[in-house]
């Protein structure tokens, strides 16, 4: 149930049954086929989800930055994220296992809506735990869920926001286990689920593999992803780490910058990989933005899909044994690379993903400062679309007055 | 002040085991609700130490756990607090692992136990008598338990309706003080309908040599009067608490007054169900 | 350069010197693919687009009607709708012919996103002409275009929508035409406008043929498409026009009724070829939606990409063949459609899309008529995604008080 | 009524062919305009019989045909207007090819040519000398070609500077009436320096029988004095007309003004420039 001291469930005894069932699960459907589950998974996720995405030379960037920069194209996957991956997986085991019902939470309502979506597909009663406040920001959203049949249970405790959502949602498991599957959102919570959302995810690296190699011959140099919980990181990295010549950078959201304000609680990042310590967060033990004293503090990222105070504890792991590094960039950055892809490359990506973007401008950029070696061939995930993104980015982006940012003056006319 | 969990819930008599949130709305109210439950009959209190992430917690204590944050509740004041208390009643902690974990100063390498160490040593120091840790399930408590052991504090477990056999057979080899039986799926609210589900549970801990208390839903002397006669040895009651001192008015005496009303709900319980031979 | 009497090139002079560039360009690029052109347009397609996209079943459909139905799914295609295809093939077209800049037009956007991403993406200086009403209507397509690196000009005559844009965008061509190409949206248009934009979509069909024959061993029976311009549908249809045991249907927007009221030359739908008759328009001879004198009358649809008073005049020569059927639904119907397939298959299409769904309804379902034949294994094309419609499909649905659609209270608690 | 354009276009004198929408903002308005435009010297009047989408025409005059047609006016009104007018001087139709497609009743498996007959047939009859069709290049006009002939309605083309040499061939086997040359790319709006272009415009047309009439962007006497130096016969202007009624004051007089201006631009261009032999 760990790796390495990471992991573990960490969770109340009333779900342990549960976790216990859904590693029986996991263990019978998932690693071993049984009744042939993986197949059903796999041939959903291609006829339902549009895998394989594509891996595209992005020929700008690569002269750029005198490299050979590839993209992988999760922002292709039906709903619009690599989100579903995961969401379509984890319900169609709960079907296998005979659930009648999902629950689950979102924050900006990515995961919300993949779930949503792959609830219909399977004909699965469907609720979404969602911060009130979350819900009046992400309007979209909320419609897409909705349109698509999920009940939307609005979190009023508290500030209303992801923390409190995930709080409800396992209340409502604590309440509904018997029938009821929690479908978790990220490569988080107690076991099974940091692996079993880490392998259906993991598609994504398959592919890398195989499209790279079939393109240049070789394996990549470098991957490159950014990481919130770290899903769609370790879906790209989790194939190609027994290959040590390939190096994994996971780009965290420095947001406003790396320092914690201990008395407020607040840390204005979300980089737990990189300045997190260790301790125990929503079922398991990982890294963490905490106080001294253990209290989880409120993170921050420009790209809300980021902002989350822990992360995986596989990733956790990676870190520690100098697998993969841990590297951030700020807000700002983060925008010029969403507006950077954007204009030269005719993908808007999402705010998450336009973190793993801005690492490469950090590092091999005019301006750059070179600290690590990505090599010749660079595969970056683009883990999502930007469609959701362009409210935020439009008013992030006027705030600052960017250079690389075109004006949106066309609108006020 | 007695430490022994154990002694004061399977007494001669049935016990009552209220939960407040320690510093909400300050740690000298506190203070203050400490003593008027203790003065309504409780015979042991189960006081929270607030951690910003309560996944075990439903709203209600949710908020409170929140308001006690909010004015600078941390573990330290929580356990001067608990020193300074003078009352006969003996304290058990309810708290999340992560606040066990972050006490003390660990270095690389220590063990579970090690880092573990620390927030035992003083919580036994401060006079709290037992832990509950709601996020802990007795598959991940080992390193806790021996720390436990080794400062005399009880370690207590929650069985849940949904709890297996296989689990209970586990559980039992670590159970000290208590068991806190959660008597239905779900957090908190007026139950309609608790002996049946209580009865079920109890049935299943039956010949465990620990007192049994039942919690979850608990709100009216006739609640308790239930779960005495279904069986139990005490009654955990929290949120209808936790509700009088969000509401904030003449809190201490409606607390006492409320403990005193499940009290003898309990103990009419106890009157009218046969009382097992030997007890 | 016609299909039977329609088609032609009925165009300014100015503008025909550089339509028979365009007529040489197409024969040696497209048909004779010198120097490779459709090799790399197909490489781009898969690689930048997301090609092949997914033929899935849809299991839901398929119990309702009692048939198997197919969804061809556009909808994943990069930028959310087949209409990159014809994008990107005349980008590149228009690079191969040494051109330095791009115009196009855009009604409600779908066509100017597209293009500012095919731009963006081959390195294309490009202008959108777009109505001011349309601009203001349609904001998120607006920040898509000029994040993509789009100049947008606001067309303020008339009444500042689609037709406007397209007038607009004819008088711009005509003052560039040296250096410029001119991206025309559907299969519209002087030839060789028409044919070409057909053979940059008719991949759809070709992949239709391919996985509906690994799926079933067999073509399938019937084809279904909605149509406003036509391009989706020419697309659907053109590589199986051949196989005659194919029925093909294109679904017109039906809009509030089939009644043209010529006092106020306004037809309150969007049928040219159900109910138009023989004229020329934007340069080409098709059926369309005039009055006795002549002069085009305003269309209407609930969705503003079928809302064309023309459509291409290959499908007026099918349909007049007996090749096509043309046949419309309603409004309503359409958003019946839309909610159908959000809720029942987790796949939130397009409003254009949804009339192609609702004519399923309409033929095979609970209260059906059933006027056609459209056999066992029928494939409908799910021509874009309906994010773009959100607001749109709301208020509408909200007018109708619809029962198959959710309550979107939640949002207003 | 002289229906003779081609004479009226290479008279002694150089011509001046204004251009106005029919019915902007009304039909009688027209009759009016039109009197001004001739008692100011036009020789040849173009007068637009709108349709509803001019994609060959500029913002100003797309504005004209909107006005134009929210006053009701049709094609029928359109002929009936120019039979009612006592002028001497010749009128062009400018429209679009489906307004010539729809009039009358097709049946179907009509020819194009029978299907254009009605509109060239009512046209000659209400006295409308020629016809010019901006979005009909000469590749589709044969069967228009052949309907003017019957009628002894002239067909004008318009040539463009992008217009290639072997389009040039095809459109002077086509051509009757004048040649109407654009002398640039482009729509509306003066236009700082027209001699260069329509002097390349002119050379490459000196060989045709046909008199040539440049336009586009002619709004100041000056403008015609520079075409006509360049060679040409005509002197075409529309928008600066147009704008004139769109401003809706004292209109006639200021029209009769403008289009004496223009005449007298391009007699003074006749002046300076040395006239071919024979002409």
């Amino acid at each position: 149930t760990k790796f390495g001291e990471y992991g573990g469930q960490y969770v109340p005894e009333v779900l342990m049954p549960a976790i216990e069932e859904l590693t029986d699960a996991y263990e019978r459907y998932v690693l071993d086929n049984e009744d042939g589950f993986m197949d059903e998974f796999r041939e959903r996720l291609a006829d339902f989800g549009g895998r394989p995405t594509p891996i595209q030379r992005a020929d700008r960037l690569s002269e750029r930055y005198d490299a050979e920069v590839y993209l992988k194209r999760e922002d292709l996957l039906h709903g619009g994220a690599h989100k579903l991956n995961n969401a379509l997986g984890q319900v169609l085991l709960a079907k296998y296992m005979g659930k009648e019902r999902i629950v689950a939470e979102t924050g900006a309502g990515q995961h919300g809506t993949a779930t949503a979506m792959a609830a219909a597909h399977l004909d699965m009663p469907c609720e979404i735990y969602m911060g009130k406040r979350d819900i009046r920001r992400q309007r979209p959203n909320v419609f897409r869920m909705r349109l698509n049949g999920a009940e939307l249970n609005p979190v009023t405790v508290g500030r209303g926001t992801l923390k409190e959502a995930i709080n409800e949602t396992m209340r409502d498991w604590a309440t509904s286990v018997e029938d009821t599957h929690y479908v978790i959102g990220s490569i988080v919570g107690p076991h099974p689920f940091p692996r079993m959302v880490r392998d259906f995810h993991s598609v994504i690296g398959e592919e890398i593999r195989a499209g790279i190699e079939e393109k240049t011959g070789d394996l990549p140099d470098s991957l490159v992803a950014c990481a919130g919980g770290g899903s769609n990181t370790m879906g790209t990295f989790h194939d190609l780490v027994p290959d040590e010549e390939v190096s994994l950078f996971a780009v965290e959201a420095g947001g406003d910058g790396l320092i914690v304000d201990d008395e407020e609680g607040v840390a204005p990042h979300s980089a737990s990989l990189s300045t997190g310590s260790e301790g125990v967060l929503h079922g398991a033990r990982t890294k963490l933005l905490q106080d001294a004293d253990g209290q989880i503090v409120e993170s921050h990222s420009v790209s809300s899909g980021l902002d989350y105070a822990g992360v995986g504890p596989e990733l956790s792991y990676l870190v520690d044994e100098g697998r993969v590094t841990p590297v951030n960039v700020d807000d700002t950055a983060a925008l010029e690379g969403f507006h950077r892809l954007s204009r030269t490359e005719g993908i808007i990506p999402a705010l998450e993903s336009a973190h793993a973007l801005a690492f490469l401008e950090a590092e091999l950029g005019p301006d750059a400062d070179g600290e690590h070696d990505l090599g010749e061939v660079i595969v970056v995930n683009v883990s999502g679309r930007g469609d959701k993104d362009l409210e935020a980015v439009i008013e992030e982006t006027e705030k600052r007055d960017l250079d690389a940012a075109p004006s949106m003056e066309v609108l006020y006319e | 002040m007695s430490n022994d969990v154990r002694v004061a819930v399977s007494g001669d008599e049935p016990a009552l085991v209220p939960y407040i949130t320690a510093g909400d709305p300050s740690l000298a109210a506190t203070t203050e609700y400490v003593e008027a439950l203790a003065a309504g009959g409780a015979d042991v209190i189960e006081l929270g130490m607030p951690f910003s992430e309560p996944i075990a917690d439903g709203p209600t204590i949710q908020n409170a756990i929140q308001r006690s944050l909010e004015a600078g509740t941390t573990p330290e004041r929580y356990f001067e607090l608990v020193e300074s208390l003078d009352i006969d009643v003996p304290i058990v902690c309810m708290t999340y692992y992560n606040l066990l974990y972050q006490y003390g100063e660990g270095e690389p390498g220590d063990s579970d136990y090690e880092r573990l160490l620390p927030f035992v040593e003083r919580a036994a120091e401060a006079g709290v008598s037992g832990l509950i840790i709601p996020d802990l399930p007795v598959d991940e408590s080992d390193p806790l338990r021996q720390a436990c052991d080794e400062y005399g504090v009880d370690l207590i477990f929650i069985v849940a309706p949904t709890t297996t056999d296989e689990r209970l057979a586990k559980m039992r080899e670590q159970v000290s003080g208590f068991v806190y039986v959660q008597a239905r799926l779900g957090t908190t609210g007026a139950q309609a309908d608790v002996s049946d589900a209580t009865h079920e549970s109890l049935t299943r801990l039956a010949e465990w040599e620990v007192p049994k208390a039942v919690g979850f839903g608990v709100s009216e002397g006739q609640h308790a009067t239930e779960i005495v006669e279904a069986g139990a040895a005490g009654v955990v009651a929290g949120s209808v608490f936790v509700d009088m001192i969000a509401a904030g008015e003449d809190v201490p005496n409606k607390l006492e007054a409320k403990a005193r009303e499940l009290k003898q709900g309990a103990l009419d319980g106890a009157v009218s169900s046969t009382p097992e031979p030997g007890k």
